[in-house]
This record gives structure tokens, sequence and C-alpha cells, in this order.
């Protein structure tokens, strides 16, 4: 697999980690035990197009959201995450 | 000249006859010549038997002249370079190279294991699933090393191989496998485009099938237009040809794999070369143009040794200058396998009869047969007189009923062509039958491949040329190169017309798989046992799953099945097919990466240093660290670490504590952000103090500890344990870049930055004092305990230094930057002499920590909380913080918990050791009264005896109470008073002194 | 016809043309008192300890494609019952005492050697972690030993002992484990089942499950049919959250890759199983004579059934590492399958939320080897609607309470199982 | 009281010997030389700062620092791209050391000193991409990766930073990797294993 970066360009599969889902949100303090159930164990564990976190560490150390299709790795999309850069939060 | 090569023609081929070569098969001494192969050479010395087969050892000859060969597989080499299954037909012929035939005893020609056949009745398909049952105890003793004895084809080496393998990486627009018309036209359109372009060739000489069948390309001999196309290529400067070269899988995101084999045609490689080189090729495009392999038909008693595909028995004459037989036969269902004949005949052979299975033989060709004065029977072959050395007389059932025979020394088959769809479809594509060729053909493949030439169906010259120009074309094109590609190079397309045959029925055994022994009659019973679907008769039959993958096997096994079971071909279906195209060695794979080199290696500042002083090292992840330091004299390592404790413990000693993971964390939010991380709070740390922190995973269970330090108002600095350094960057990245992006907060791993030391004991303070400026106040209230800040070191250095213990001890840990870890040692050791000043090692340490109650790697397992581990009150209940709310989960907050606690032995004489579980004394152990287990153990020098740490269920509630210690894979069992962890100064005066 | 070797012989007089089908071709009925969706190993070992420990006979295993061509047809043919933690232990010993006596129960010779399997370990606290696993082995009376650098030496001479970098320094041996043929598991159950009047209906995928009023299951829809069912059994490892999103539910379980290899054949090599402890490899030989290897999973979430390349590369360098005197022996054919990877690397067997819908998941590695115990276990509770005794932590709730079975101790990542 | 000495030592000085390696009956094809005694700062933009730390660094340094993988060189000092909105100030001889930037940045930038953290390896010669190709995933072509072409990527497992200089007089191209201090001499042995059927020529330098 390859991925290209948003910030090195396109990187060979090992400079990479991936975590998983990226679209459970992390509930805000306060939250149920119920909700953060949710968020920590519960997975779509979808067969196509799936947002993923993924780690840039053999490379620019920035975590980047991939939408990623499971049924044939080909990869839609890269994003930085929010807080990847200091630029992005200016905005 | 050993021999004289009687099988060698005169005159002709690509063999060099100014370069002979001597080489060895099963001890006999034999001659070639360069650009043989074994194979080839073997055939010009009249052997005709090469090996047996798997199941019924039957004596089988040289059936293909290429990689798809299931029969002639040799032990190549010997010693620790031997090779089993080596193919005797794209094995390069070397001075000296020495093969044996295998999967025999004691000899290929008396090989007595060929007793099966004698069972062959009951040896069947999947025969052994129902029987070798009874008595249930004869599998392992008596059936199965019996039948692991007679499968298995060649023998390993069984040593340590001696070469060298590596890896690279290569990138281009253009991935090209295959150097036929197709692959060359393709790289020349693609290379005169200006795209840069690798072309993978698995022979060591390039053309394809031009170098056996020739013909003519834009007006001149084929052989002319390789050298000219080559020499055009090589003027080419981003076009590279690698010959030896094997494609052999296609990854995602247009990664291929290939292997090399850089010195496989040598006896072995020259000093700092590898024997292979396994290449991850980049491609934007890839074009595979492969050809096609040519399939047997079928028929009784087509496993005789001189039965041969007519493609290969034409490559060795007209390539080798070799001839597998004088009088030749030919069975064939189509137009191509008539090539066979003419090469043969201009070569000065004999063809004994041509046996075509389709009516209509063109006019030319029977024109050509009564001219050279051979039969052509409209029929096929349906057996095949012979044995081990060779055929001598062939049976046809001619097409009106009647039978006819026919003498000769060799057999030609042609069955038709098979596209090489392995590439394409590696991506769980699945071909499509093209009914014309009566063959399977890609049908779409991974993104940016396509395939070419004969690898598409396409099998005229003219139409390879074309296809692989137009290729070559569109794959530069859409990697953005434009350049002026000229005009593609013409041939003539020769006429090809088929007749589909699979099987001729007869009596006697007819092989498909010819390695693994499945017969037609195997597809027969498969089906009738309910076996129909292609993968299930892989499986019960093992169709296709021998080294050769099947090439010459599946799609005639799936014919047949298609034709018992009443479906049609494409109806039937194909395997998935798998990855690797051809077997690659397991050592190319892995290459450099084995031996010390396996993984690499982190070394300390202080490491050689170490090493200097004879300490002994322990792999801790990548890192090497001092153990121990053994003095002369000291009979164990438990000496040498008592006598490190005590040092320390009565004086002042030393260890690198480098490996601990180092972050800065810096920004006016990185008081908050690590309130987050950890399940205590940092935010209101002074600055010039450090503070012990516990972090938890998101599921409520320790993840790591460690101490963190403010040096400024916005600069913290963090360690995590060694194990953890890693991942913890990692995590704490995704909370400031995911979880918490609104925090202006940077991280950044000194790990490697900073030469740590702890330096640890009473006189620890007087030893630093030598090492540090006079100006620095190091007194307790200069200095307290958790103090943290920039001191100068005589000399002019500045250092961190950092009161915290982990010995229990008065201590420090300094830091220097890293170039200086080497002198600060050295200065240690001199400014300590007065101090009797010791340097310990990890056991030391580890013992000191146990001594003291610290929970370490055994405890913090992953599945113990903070309470377990009896830091439940240092979670914070005024923030959020990861893993909060998880933590509070009812069975995470059990009473019946195991939690942490301390051991001792009531023997006070007795060894503890790590693993052993605890259990109610009185009780007999099982798996209800299983109460937890024994985490760290030490010989206490401190306290003259063994003591431990554990988790034990309920345990703080215990203390005092005696349970078993039970350890039965020790075979030991023994009782232990439950006590408090913190064995050594409990209230912590020593390290606050 | 019972198989033996008087019936081969006897079938070899008649050139074997009167052998009958392994199992019946079963075309669906209308209805089944179960019917079980998943016709790989598990889900026809629960269909035969129905019909043969629980008397319940109208059983229906559904495939989509042939039986077999799951993770059962995948997997690298490792038996073993050396697990270290409560549910785990007691669960794969129950399973491999039903492997010790599979082959007379199913009258088919589904191989299972027990020829060892040995977990090597490289440091003090890998040793004192498997010392752990290797005690709770034998409180729950498994056998297990523990044995030092000698012992690892005499039984493995071949292995890397004097410049590894990372040396080994012993092992946790389990004398029981050891291999099964993995296909004949398949073809095993399904012969003994289809004997006892399961049918057994191949390319027949799951579309929807069928729900009365009240939201009970009461049958599936099929690209066969619809078909009924007093309960509904999920044994689908690999699609389980696919199956299970039709019935409406979440679950705590990501699909991942997890790649096999095997090698040419040679004569016999490696007498064992062995697993490496500093790095990602695993190994046996096959009976056929190819080493059968594996590692770790690829390492993020797919359905493609195929592997990528650093993996091999990874798995193959754990290899030479262990015993470089494999470099010459090629590697002949690499595939991938599906793994259930749960929360927290331990399977659920238990029943739903929806009422009729019962579910067996999340096998991770695990899947093969526990095979026969699973089929039991999920019988149990599909037949008693209460969970087997020795199933009784693979509930489906326990992430909830807290209560993981998580052997490697790495939370709720399934990519780090 | 003991005089002390504070002799710094290359996490290298054990490993690299000078002078030749590997094939010797050809021409060396690779040159090796470990650059010692540098002084090198990481600087990352606070939140919303990137363009503060842009005018800074312009200020300091007389030049843009890269926003994309790139090296810039002036005469004294050469920033690398290490990051989004980071990147690496590589000198000599403390004119841009730790304390001075410190003060420069002080408003826009998190400052780390990663002088002690890395060793730094100059790579050339004929066979340097052969070479390079046998350790680096990354395109090393010279339409690819240019002069003052950067990236911050991996060689064996390792996270380093390769950037490309100034071509030799001869023309060869050189290549500058940034490896972590603790890793250094293992990797140059895999250097070395990767180099030795070129030949090697092996030095250091104090020479930036």
């Amino acid at each position: 697999m390859r991925i290209v970066c948003p910030f090195c360009g396109e990187r060979e599969l090992g400079e990479f980690t991936c975590l998983g889902d990226a679209k459970p949100v992390r509930p805000a303090a306060g939250a149920s035990e119920d909700e953060v159930f949710d968020y920590v164990y519960l997975r779509d564990n979808i067969a196509g197009e799936m947002s993923e976190h993924w780690y840039h560490g053999g490379g620019c150390r920035a975590w980047l959201k991939i939408t990623r299709n499971t049924l044939t790795h080909e990869i839609c999309s890269v994003e930085p995450a929010a807080g990847a850069g200091a630029r992005q939060a200016a905005r | 000249m050993i021999s004289s090569q009687p099988h060698r023609l005169a005159s002709g081929g690509l063999i060099d006859r100014s370069a002979p070569l001597n080489f060895r098969f099963d001890g006999k001494t034999f001659a070639g010549f360069e650009g043989d192969t074994l194979a080839s050479a073997l055939i010009a010395n009249g052997v005709k038997l090469v090996g047996r087969s798997f199941k019924y050892h039957r004596p089988r000859g040289i059936l293909t002249s290429g990689s798809e060969e299931p029969n002639a597989l040799v032990e190549l080499r010997t010693g620790a370079r031997r090779e089993p299954n080596t193919k005797a037909t794209t094995a390069e012929l070397y001075d000296g190279l020495e093969a044996a035939s295998q999967n025999r005893w004691p000899s290929l020609r008396h090989d007595l294991m060929a007793v099966n056949q004698l069972f062959a009745p009951i040896f069947v398909a999947g025969f052994y699933y129902k029987t070798f049952m009874w008595p249930a105890k004869f599998w392992e003793a008596v059936y199965e090393p019996a039948i692991r004895r007679a499968a298995g084809l060649g023998r390993a080496a069984g040593i340590a191989d001696p070469d060298h393998y590596d890896k690279a990486w290569a990138h281009c627009d253009v991935l090209i496998a295959g150097s036929g018309p197709a692959g060359l036209a393709a790289a020349l359109a693609a290379g005169r485009s200006g795209a840069r372009v690798i072309l993978c060739e698995e022979d060591f000489a390039l053309g394809g099938r031009l170098l056996a069948d020739g013909g003519t390309i834009d007006g001149m001999p084929a052989a002319e237009w390789i050298s000219r196309t080559l020499a055009e290529l090589a003027t080419l400067p981003d076009v590279r040809i690698m010959t030896r070269a094997t494609l052999f899988g296609v990854y995602d995101g247009g990664t291929y794999g290939a292997i090399e084999r850089v010195n496989d045609h040598l006896p072995s490689p020259p000093e700092h070369q590898v024997r292979q080189r396994l290449w991850r090729i980049v491609a934007k495009r890839s074009i595979v143009a492969a050809g096609a392999i040519e399939r047997p038909i079928v028929f009784a008693g087509n496993d005789t040794p001189g039965v041969m595909m007519a493609s290969a028995m034409r490559t060795y004459v007209a390539r080798y200058a070799a001839t597998p037989a004088k009088r030749i036969a030919l069975f064939t269902n189509n137009e191509d396998g008539w090539r066979t004949v003419e090469t043969a005949l201009g070569a000065g052979l004999q063809i004994a009869a041509v046996v075509d299975a389709r009516p209509d033989v063109s006019a030319a060709h029977r024109a050509l047969a009564a001219k050279a004065g051979f039969p052509v029977l409209n029929g096929s072959v349906s057996g095949v007189d012979g044995g081990k050395d060779g055929v001598r007389k062939i049976s046809v059932a001619l097409a009106g009923g009647a039978r006819a025979e026919v003498e000769a020394d060799g057999l030609a088959v042609s069955g038709g062509w098979n596209p090489a769809v392995g590439l394409t479809s590696y991506h769980r594509g699945r071909p499509k039958w093209q009914d014309d060729i009566s063959a399977f053909v890609p049908d779409g493949a991974p993104p940016g491949m396509v395939a070419a030439g004969a690898a598409n169906g396409a099998f005229g010259l003219g139409a390879c040329l074309r296809q692989g120009f137009a290729a070559g074309a569109a794959a530069a094109q859409s990697a953005g190169r434009d350049g002026n590609r000229g005009t593609p190079s013409v041939a003539d397309d020769e006429a090809f017309s088929l007749a589909p045959l699979w099987h001729v029925a007869g009596k006697g055994k007819a092989f498909v798989d010819y390695q693994h022994d499945v017969t037609a009659a195997d597809i027969e019973l498969a089906q009738r046992e309910g076996f129909e679907s292609v993968e299930h008769l892989k499986r019960y039959t093992t169709l296709g799953m021998a080294t050769d993958q099947g090439k010459t096997s599946n799609v005639a096994g799936l014919a047949i099945m298609a034709a018992v079971s009443g479906k049609s071909i494409p109806g039937t279906g194909t395997t998935i097919y798998r990855p690797p195209y051809v077997p690659v060695a397991i050592g190319a794979f892995a290459g450099h990466h084995r031996d010390e080199n396996f993984h690499a290696t982190r070394l300390t500042p202080s490491h050689h240093w170490a090493a200097e002083q004879g300490a002994v090292f322990v792999d801790t992840g990548l890192w090497k660290r001092a153990q121990w330091y053994p003095r002369a004299g000291e009979k164990d390592w438990l000496e040498s670490v008592t006598r490190e404790v005590k040092a320390v413990r009565g004086g002042v000693g030393f260890c690198d504590v480098s490996t601990l993971g180092k972050i800065d964390v810096h920004g006016p939010d990185a008081g908050a952000f690590l309130d987050r991380v950890y399940i205590n709070t940092f935010s209101n740390l002074a600055v010039g103090k450090a503070r012990y922190g516990l972090m938890l995973r998101e599921d409520g269970m320790v993840y790591d500890d460690g101490t963190t330090s403010r040096l400024a108002e916005d600069h913290y600095f963090l360690t995590t344990t060694t194990a953890k350094a890693g991942p913890v960057m990692q995590h704490l990245e995704f909370c400031r870049q995911v979880l918490f992006p609104e925090l202006d907060v940077q991280l950044t791993s000194v790990s490697d930055q900073w030469a740590q030391f702890s330096i640890a004991g009473p006189s620890a303070r007087e030893l630093l004092k030598q090492i540090v400026d006079e100006s620095e106040d190091l007194s307790n209230e200069g200095f307290p305990f958790m103090g943290a800040r920039e001191v100068s070191l005589r000399g002019g250095i500045k250092a961190r230094l950092f009161r915290i213990s982990f010995s229990g001890e008065m201590a420090f840990e300094i830091s220097v930057p890293a170039r200086y870890g080497d002198a600060l040692v050295r200065n240690l050791m001199l400014a300590g002499k007065q101090f009797g000043v010791t340097p310990y090692g990890t056991e030391a340490l580890g013992v000191m920590r146990i001594e003291k109650g610290h929970v370490a790697g055994p405890e913090l397992n992953g599945t113990t909380t903070a309470a377990d581990l009896s830091l439940g009150k240092m979670m914070s209940t005024k923030k959020d913080f990861i893993g909060r709310v998880m933590a509070g989960r009812e069975a995470l907050v059990a009473p019946d918990r195991q939690v942490v606690v301390g051991i001792k032995p009531t023997d006070r004489a007795r060894r503890l050791r790590s693993g052993a579980h605890i259990i109610p004394k009185g009780e007999t152990p099982g798996p209800d009264n299983d109460q937890g287990y024994v985490t760290s153990v030490c010989f206490s020098p401190t306290l003259d005896q063994w003591i431990g740490l554990a988790l034990v269920e309920r345990g703080r509630e215990r203390i005092g109470e005696i349970v078993h210690a039970h350890d039965p894979l020790r075979g030991e069992n023994y009782d232990v008073e439950l006590c408090n962890p913190v064995f050594y100064d409990p209230d912590g005066g020593r390290q606050r002194g | 016809m019972k198989y033996s070797i008087f019936s081969l012989a006897r079938a070899a007089f008649s050139g074997h043309k009167n052998w009958q089908r392994t199992w019946r071709d079963a075309s669906p009925k209308a209805r089944y008192d179960v019917v079980i969706i998943g016709g790989g190993g598990h889900g026809l070992a629960t269909a035969w300890f129905l019909a043969s420990e629980y008397g319940i006979r109208n059983v229906a295993v559904l495939e989509k494609g042939w039986i077999g061509s799951g993770n059962a047809g995948r997997n690298t043919t490792i038996i073993r019952s050396n697990y270290g933690l409560p549910g785990n232990t007691g669960f794969y010993e129950l399973s491999m005492k039903l492997w010790e006596r599979m082959e007379q129960d199913l009258n088919y010779n589904t191989m299972v050697s027990q020829r060892g399997v040995i977990n090597l370990y490289h440091s003090d606290a890998q040793r004192d972690a498997y010392a752990r696993r290797g005690n709770t082995m034998r409180i729950n009376g498994i056998d297990a030993e523990l044995l030092d650098l000698a012992a690892v030496r005499k039984m493995m001479p071949f292995l890397n002992f004097d410049n590894a970098r990372f040396p080994v320094q012993g092992g946790l041996l389990q004398r029981r484990g050891g291999t099964a043929r993995h296909d004949a598991v398949v073809w095993g159950y399904a012969h003994a089942a289809s004997a006892l009047g399961v049918d057994i209906i191949q390319n027949c995928e799951v579309t929807g499950f069928v729900r009365d009023a009240n939201g009970k299951v009461t049958g599936v829809e099929t690209s066969r049919g619809k078909i009924g069912a007093g309960k509904v059994g999920m044994a689908v490892a690999g699609s389980s959250s696919r199956v299970a999103a039709m019935a409406g539910l979440r679950l705590p379980i990501e699909s991942h890759v997890l790649q096999a290899f095997v090698s040419e054949a040679i004569k016999p090599l490696i007498p064992n199983v062995m697993t490496f402890g500093a790095g990602h490899f695993y190994v046996s030989q096959s009976d056929k004579g190819g080493l059968v290897f594996g590692g770790d999973i690829d390492g993020y979430n797919s359905y493609a059934q195929r592997g990528n390349m650093p993996v091999m590369e990874d798995v193959c360098e754990g290899g030479m590492a262990l015993m470089p005197m494999i470099g010459r022996v090629r590697l002949l054919r690499q595939w991938g399958g599906i793994m259930d990877m749960s929360m927290d690397g331990s399977p659920i067997i238990d029943k739903t939320p929806v009422d009729g819908l019962y579910l067996n998941a999340g096998w991770c590695y695990g899947g093969f080897k526990a095979t026969p115990g699973s089929g039991l276990v999920f019988a149990h509770l599909l037949a008693r609607d209460e969970p087997h005794q020795e199933a009784a932590r693979f509930r489906l709730d326990r992430f909830r309470r807290g209560a993981m079975i998580d052997e490697k101790g790495v939370g709720a990542q399934p990519n780090l199982h | 009281m003991a005089e002390f000495s504070w002799l710094p030592r290359s996490p290298l000085e054990h490993a690299l010997v000078v002078g030749a390696c590997g094939a010797r009956e050809v021409a060396p094809g690779i040159s090796l030389t470990e650059i010692r005694n540098f002084d090198l700062i990481q600087i990352m933009a606070r939140r919303g700062k990137g363009a503060e730390l842009a005018n800074a660094a312009k200020a300091r340094f007389g030049m843009a620092a890269p926003e994309v993988p790139k090296a810039v060189s002036a005469s004294d000092v050469t920033l690398i791209w290490s990051g989004p909105d980071q990147f690496l100030v590589l000198s000599k001889g403390g004119k841009h050391a730790m304390d001075i930037l410190s003060q420069a940045f002080s408003q826009s930038a998190s400052l780390s000193d990663q002088s002690h953290a890395r060793a730094l390896i100059s790579i050339s010669g004929t066979k340097a991409r052969a070479m390079l190709a046998k350790l680096s995933s990354l395109d090393l072509h010279p339409a690819s990766f240019p002069i003052g072409a950067a990236a911050a990527t991996s060689i064996d497992h390792t996270s380093v930073n390769l950037w490309r200089g100034n071509d030799r007089p001869d023309g060869q191209a050189v290549f500058n990797l940034l490896v972590f201090a603790t890793f250094a001499e293992s990797l140059w042995h895999t250097m070395l294993d990767a180099a030795a059927e070129y030949g090697v020529d092996i030095g250091h330098s104090a020479e930036v």
C-alpha cells in the first residue's frame, strides 16, 4: 500500500501505523459510561469505504485521516488531523 | 571433454561452444556449454530419467523448458548450499555444478519407493481421509512418520544458509514483465516516450519465445531484431533491463515484488555479493507480457520420460542445439504444435508421425508431411509404450475408431496455450474464458496493470508486437510521458486454430498434475464424492498445489471436472490465483535481517565504556543494557548483583537510564494537556519540580508511568518506561493532534539527546558535589526531594538534575547532552573513587525497585488498573482524563480483583520464582482457587532473603496471611506470607533525607 | 459407507466407482429447528453436535460458497490449549479433548497430530510470563512443560543459538498440541453431520433476517429463498459484523487480514509446532512436506483476503532469525484470511439482544483450534438457551462490564491482539 | 578535586574506521563521511503561529524556512524541513545554538535541542543511489529528489532525515542523513553491508 501523506508526499506503507476507525468521536467530559463504552468498543467494521486514523510515525509524525476501501485497499482521500501542524489550528 | 554430448547438434543454438562446462548429476560427470540450463545439458547428454513423482515415485523426464516444470526437480549444490526442488529447466549451467535427483531411494533408477505404485489402486485421491484411524494412538507413532518420510520432495540443507541476501527498492513509470516480442515492444514504446521503464525477465537471455521460435520482424530475423532493440533500449537512460529477475507478485498501491537471482549462475556468490536480491518495485503502470504456457493433453502414459511439451522440444533443439529425441512423434490439437515439426526437420531430426486431433490439417502441413515422409494421423494418442529409458512406441486412437501404433523415441505434445494469468489475477481477480483459443485470459487486473501479447491471449507475433507497443505507449502516456515513440515493429500473424482436447480416455494412468500424481481418474472420483467445486477439487486431490503451482495442470483438471459434472469450463471456474508466481527463497524475503541483523540495536551513551568494564548486557527491546558488572572472583550473577545493591545502599552507585523515553512537552497549554493524559494533575506542578505520573488507556487499564518535571512555565520534560517510549509518543501525538487539537502544545522526542544516569545511595549528594559547579546548592533545602532543574557541571557543561529515586535511596538522575555521556561516566568513576562508587546494572536496579515495592513491567501488564497497583488514589476526580470513565466499570472496581502485594517465603532460605501461582493454604490447587500469581522476585541483599511482588485476589486485605506458592512447572510448592509490598524504608525517609 | 482400510480395499476392486458423496447435496427445506449461517468448521461442528449430542437433527447449515471456503481452509492448522486466562484455558482444553477423539467420532481421518507446540522465550520477562501461563495450564489439568535452553537445543538443534539477535533461552511446551488437516475437519464434520440428517446447503447466501412482530428472528432470507428457523446461529467469523448488521447489531469486532504461507514440500525438517518469541513467526511442517507458517495480522481493517508485502517480509525475517537453515527453502504460496478481531482478543459465544439470534464470533487467531469446542458449546447454547459451562465467560456483555479476557494485555485495539 | 575532561564522543566513534572497506578490486563506489560536533535545533510553530515563525526565521537566517520537504542553505546554516510547521536548524560553532535561537523564536515556536540526538552521515559516490535503494523506500532519481529535496522517512524501521545537498565537484550527488544517535552504530553497520559490494571509502569531518 502507498499512502500520499499531505505533508511528505507518497510513501510506503511501512512508514505508517493504523489505529482504526476514525468515525467514533471521543465523548466530551461528563459523558456516560454507555457513551464512552460505545466509543471505545463498538465498531461499524465497514466492508467498503471507511475513515481511519493513521500515524505517519516513520515520517513527519502527523496523524492522518484516511478514507480507504476495506474491500480493495484503495485509498480515496488523505487529510491531516485537525492538530497536525500549526497552520491547521490557525484557521 | 568428459563426454561427447551425443545429443548435441553439431551447430546452431544460443550456447557458447567456446565455453565448455563440466557438471555432475547423481555423481556422474557430464559436459555442457555456457548458455545451457541443467535440463538442456542433461538432454544433450542423453539423460532422460531425471526425477520421481511425489506419491507413486514414477520415473519422470523433462516436460518443459521453463519455470512451469513439474518433473525435473533436483537438489542443486551440496552441503549448506543444497537447494531442494530446483527446476533443472531454469537452473543455469555453471562449471562444477552438482545436482542430484530427489525423492528416491536408494537411486533414481532403482527407487524402492516405487513400490507405492503397487498400492496405486488404494492410494487414490484422498484415500488417507478414509483410513489410518485405528488405533487412535498409531497416527503419531506409526502412520504419520511413514507418510512424512515418503512425502516431501527434496531435502533441505538442514544447516544455516551461508549466503547473503538483500532487498532493494526501485521506482518507475512503467514496469514490464517479460522480454518476448510484446515486452520488448512495450519497453521501446515506453522508453522512447521518455518514461522510466523497468523490464524484468526471468530468463538469463532476452527475447522470450523468439529465442526458440525465431520469426521475421520488420523484415529481419528475430535474433537481429532483438539485438537492435536491446541496443536502442541501452541508449535510453531511464530504461533498466533486469535479467534473471522474476516478477512474482503485485501488491497494493502499485507495489510489485520481484526476485533477482544475482549470482545463482555461479558456484557461490563473489565476496561482498548477495546470492539473490528481493526487489520492491513501485510502478505507476505495469504491463504483463509474461507470455503463455503450453498445456499438456491428458492421456495414458503421458508421464513417460520422453513425452515433452512440443514448445519445449523445439526450444531444446533450436535454442540449445540439444535433441531430446531422434525420431519424434507430435501429438497436437492446434496449429502451433506443428512448429516443432518444422524445427525438428530443420535440425535434421526424424518425424515419426503427427497425431493431430483436428480433422482439418492444412494443405501446407500435409505437403510438408509428404515431403518429409511422415504420416499425419487424425486422432489422439491413447497410450505410450516405454519406461524409465524413454518412449518406444505410442498408440493412436484414430478418429474413425481404428488404432495405430507409431515407433518413436520422443513424443511432443501440444494441447494449446494458457496465457500466464497469475499476475493479473493476484488481487482475487478471475480470468475469463476465451473460446477461440479455449483458454482463460485476463479479465481486468489490479489497478494500473494491463496484459499484452500472449499473456493477453494474443498468440500471433504481429499481435504481440502491436499489443506490446500500444500498451507501452499508453502506460507511458498515463504516467505523463509524451515523447516521440516512433513506429511499432511489424510482423505477420501466424494462423492459430485449435480443437479443444483435454483428456483422451484409455487404460492406464493419465496424469493431470504430474508432480502430485493427480490422474484423470482422481478427478472423476472427487466429483463422485461431491468435491465438485474447483477449490474442493484442488484441496481433495492436491491438484495444482505442487511446486509448479499447477501451471501445466490446472486448466486441464478443471476441464475434466467440467466434463464429468456436465458443466462448462467457465461455469466450473478457476481457483484463486496466489502469489508468488514462482517459488521464492525465504532467505530473500528476509534479506539483511537475519542473525545479529534481525533487528536494529540501540546502544546507550555509556555502552562502550560499560563494555570496557566487562559488563554483561541484556536485550531490552532493541536496547543493549548493562545487566550487571561482574568482577574477578565473583562466582555468579547473584554475587555481582548483590554487591552492586549493597554498594548503592551503603554508599553510592550509578546506572545508565538513558533508555527511558524522554519527551519535551512545550507550549502554553502543556500543563492542561498533561492533565488530560495523566490520571493525576500536572498543571499545578511548580517550575523546578518533578512528579510521578500514571497514564491509562482509554479502556481504563494502566498504560505507562514515569516522572515528569516542569522545567519552565511552558516546558515539561516527560519520561516514559523504556518499553513504552515509542507507543507513548504515538499516543501523545494522537491526543495532541486528534483528540485535543485546540491545545497549544508541541511534542518532541528527546530520548537520544540526553544521556541520563541514576546516581543513588547515601553518598549520592557527596559524589554529585564533586561533579557540579561549586555554586550549585544540592542541600535538602536547595534541592529537595522531587526537585528538578538545570545545573552547571565543572568544566562548563550544562546538565539537568532531578532528585528522584527508584531505589528508595537518596538519589538523583542527571542528564547531560548525549555526546558527553561517556565523559560523564568516566568523570563519575574518577570523582567517586573516594566513595567507592559502583556502576550497577538493570538487575540491581530491579532488585532495589522490588525492595521498594515499585511496580514495573511485570505489574504494568496491560490488565491491571491503577487501584490494582495501589495507585488508585492518584486518580483525580476533578478532571477528565484518558481512561477515566471506562476505569469505573463494575468488573474493574470489583472488590475481589487481584492486587499488588509483597510476598516472602516462610522458609527464609527458600528461593522464589516469578510465575508461581497463589493458592489458599491447605487447599488443592484448581481453577476455582487460583487466586493470583507472582510477578516479580529477587534476592534481597538488604533483607538477606528472597522477596517478591504478586497480584493476589483481595491481597491488600490479606496482609499477614500464609498462602501456597504453587509452581508445578518447576515442581515447587511452598508457603509464602502476603506482606506490604514496600519492603525497604516504608516511610521513605532515606529518599527524602 | 463406513470408511476404513477394508472399505478402501473393496472399493479398489471396483475402481472406486461406488463411493457416495461425502455429504448429501441438500436443497433448502421451508423450515428448520435450527439454521446455522456459515459452513465453516464451526458451523458444521455445531450442526454435528446439535445432532449427535443434543438430538436436534432438523438443522441446516447455510454456506455462501463452498464449505470450508472461509478461515477453515486458510489457517495454519495448529491445535493447542496453552491459554493463560480463565475462560480461555478451560474452553480450549475442552476443544483439545474433542480433537483427541475426533477421528473416531466422525469416522474421518482429520490427521490430528499431537506433535507438540513450543513457544520459545528469549528473555527473563518472557520466561516468567510463560511460567505463569504454564502453571495456569497445569492447575487446569493441562499438560505443560517449561524447557530450559539445553532442553530446547536438544529438541531443536537447528535453531540459531549462536549468533542470534535475541537468543533463545527456553520454551513453554505443550506436547498434546500439534496440527490437524484443516480441510478434512470441514469435510469430516460435513460427512458425519449429513449422515445424521443435517442439511448442508452450499451456494446459499444469507441476505437478511426474517423477524416477527416482536422482533424475534424466525428465519433467514437467502439467495435460494426464505428459510424458516426456530433459532438462527451465526458462525461466520470474518464476516460477523456484516451479518450482524442485517439484524441491526454493532459488535466489538473488526475484520483484519491474517496471512499464511507455505513452502515447497521438502523431506521432514521440523518435528513440531514452534512459535518464535522475538518476532512474528510460527511454523510447522505439513505431512505433505511444506513448511506452513505465519505471523502477525497486516494491521488495518480489511475484507480483501490477500496480504501485503511488508508483513510477508517481516514473517520471513522472523523465520530466518530463528532458523537460518530455511534460507534456501522456497516460499510457494501466500494467502490471507479475514479474522474477526475482537476487542480483547477472545471469542464471543452468546445470545444476542435480538431474540432467536445467536452469535459465535470474535475468534481472532484462535478459530481453527477452537473448532470442535466451539461446535459443542454453541450447540449447547442453541439447544439449551444457556451457556455451556466452559463458555460462560465468552459473553457479549463482558466488555460493558469490564470483564475482558485479554491475554496480550493490549486493550481495546484489535490490531494489536 | 579531580580534573574532568568533557571530551564529546560521537555515537559512531567506536564503529567508524577511516579508510577503505568492502570490495577492493574496484574504485570505491561509495563515500561515507560522518560529520561531527554540529548544532541541531528543532523548531516547531506554536498553534496559529506559522506566519510569525516564518517571519522570525526569515529575519534570523536571511532566508525563508522550508514549508515543504526541502532543505535550504546559507553560508552558515542549513534549514531542513522535518514535518508540518517544523524544521531543523543545522549549524556549527554555536552561532545558531539553542540559547541564541530560543530568544529569536520565543514568541512563535517551541524549540528542542537535538544536537546530541543525531548522528550526521554524508553519502556520495557513483553507487550512492544503488546503495540507498537497499535502505530507503524513497525514489531518489534525480528528477524525483533533486538538490535541496528533503524527507522525514525511515530506514530499517528507524526514523531519519534525508536530504540532498549540493553535488560534489565531480558531479556526484550528495545525500545527507540524520539518524538518531542510539541507532547510529547499528545503522552504520547496515550501511556498510549494503555498500560493501561497491567498495567504500570511509572518513569523518568536522565540516557541515
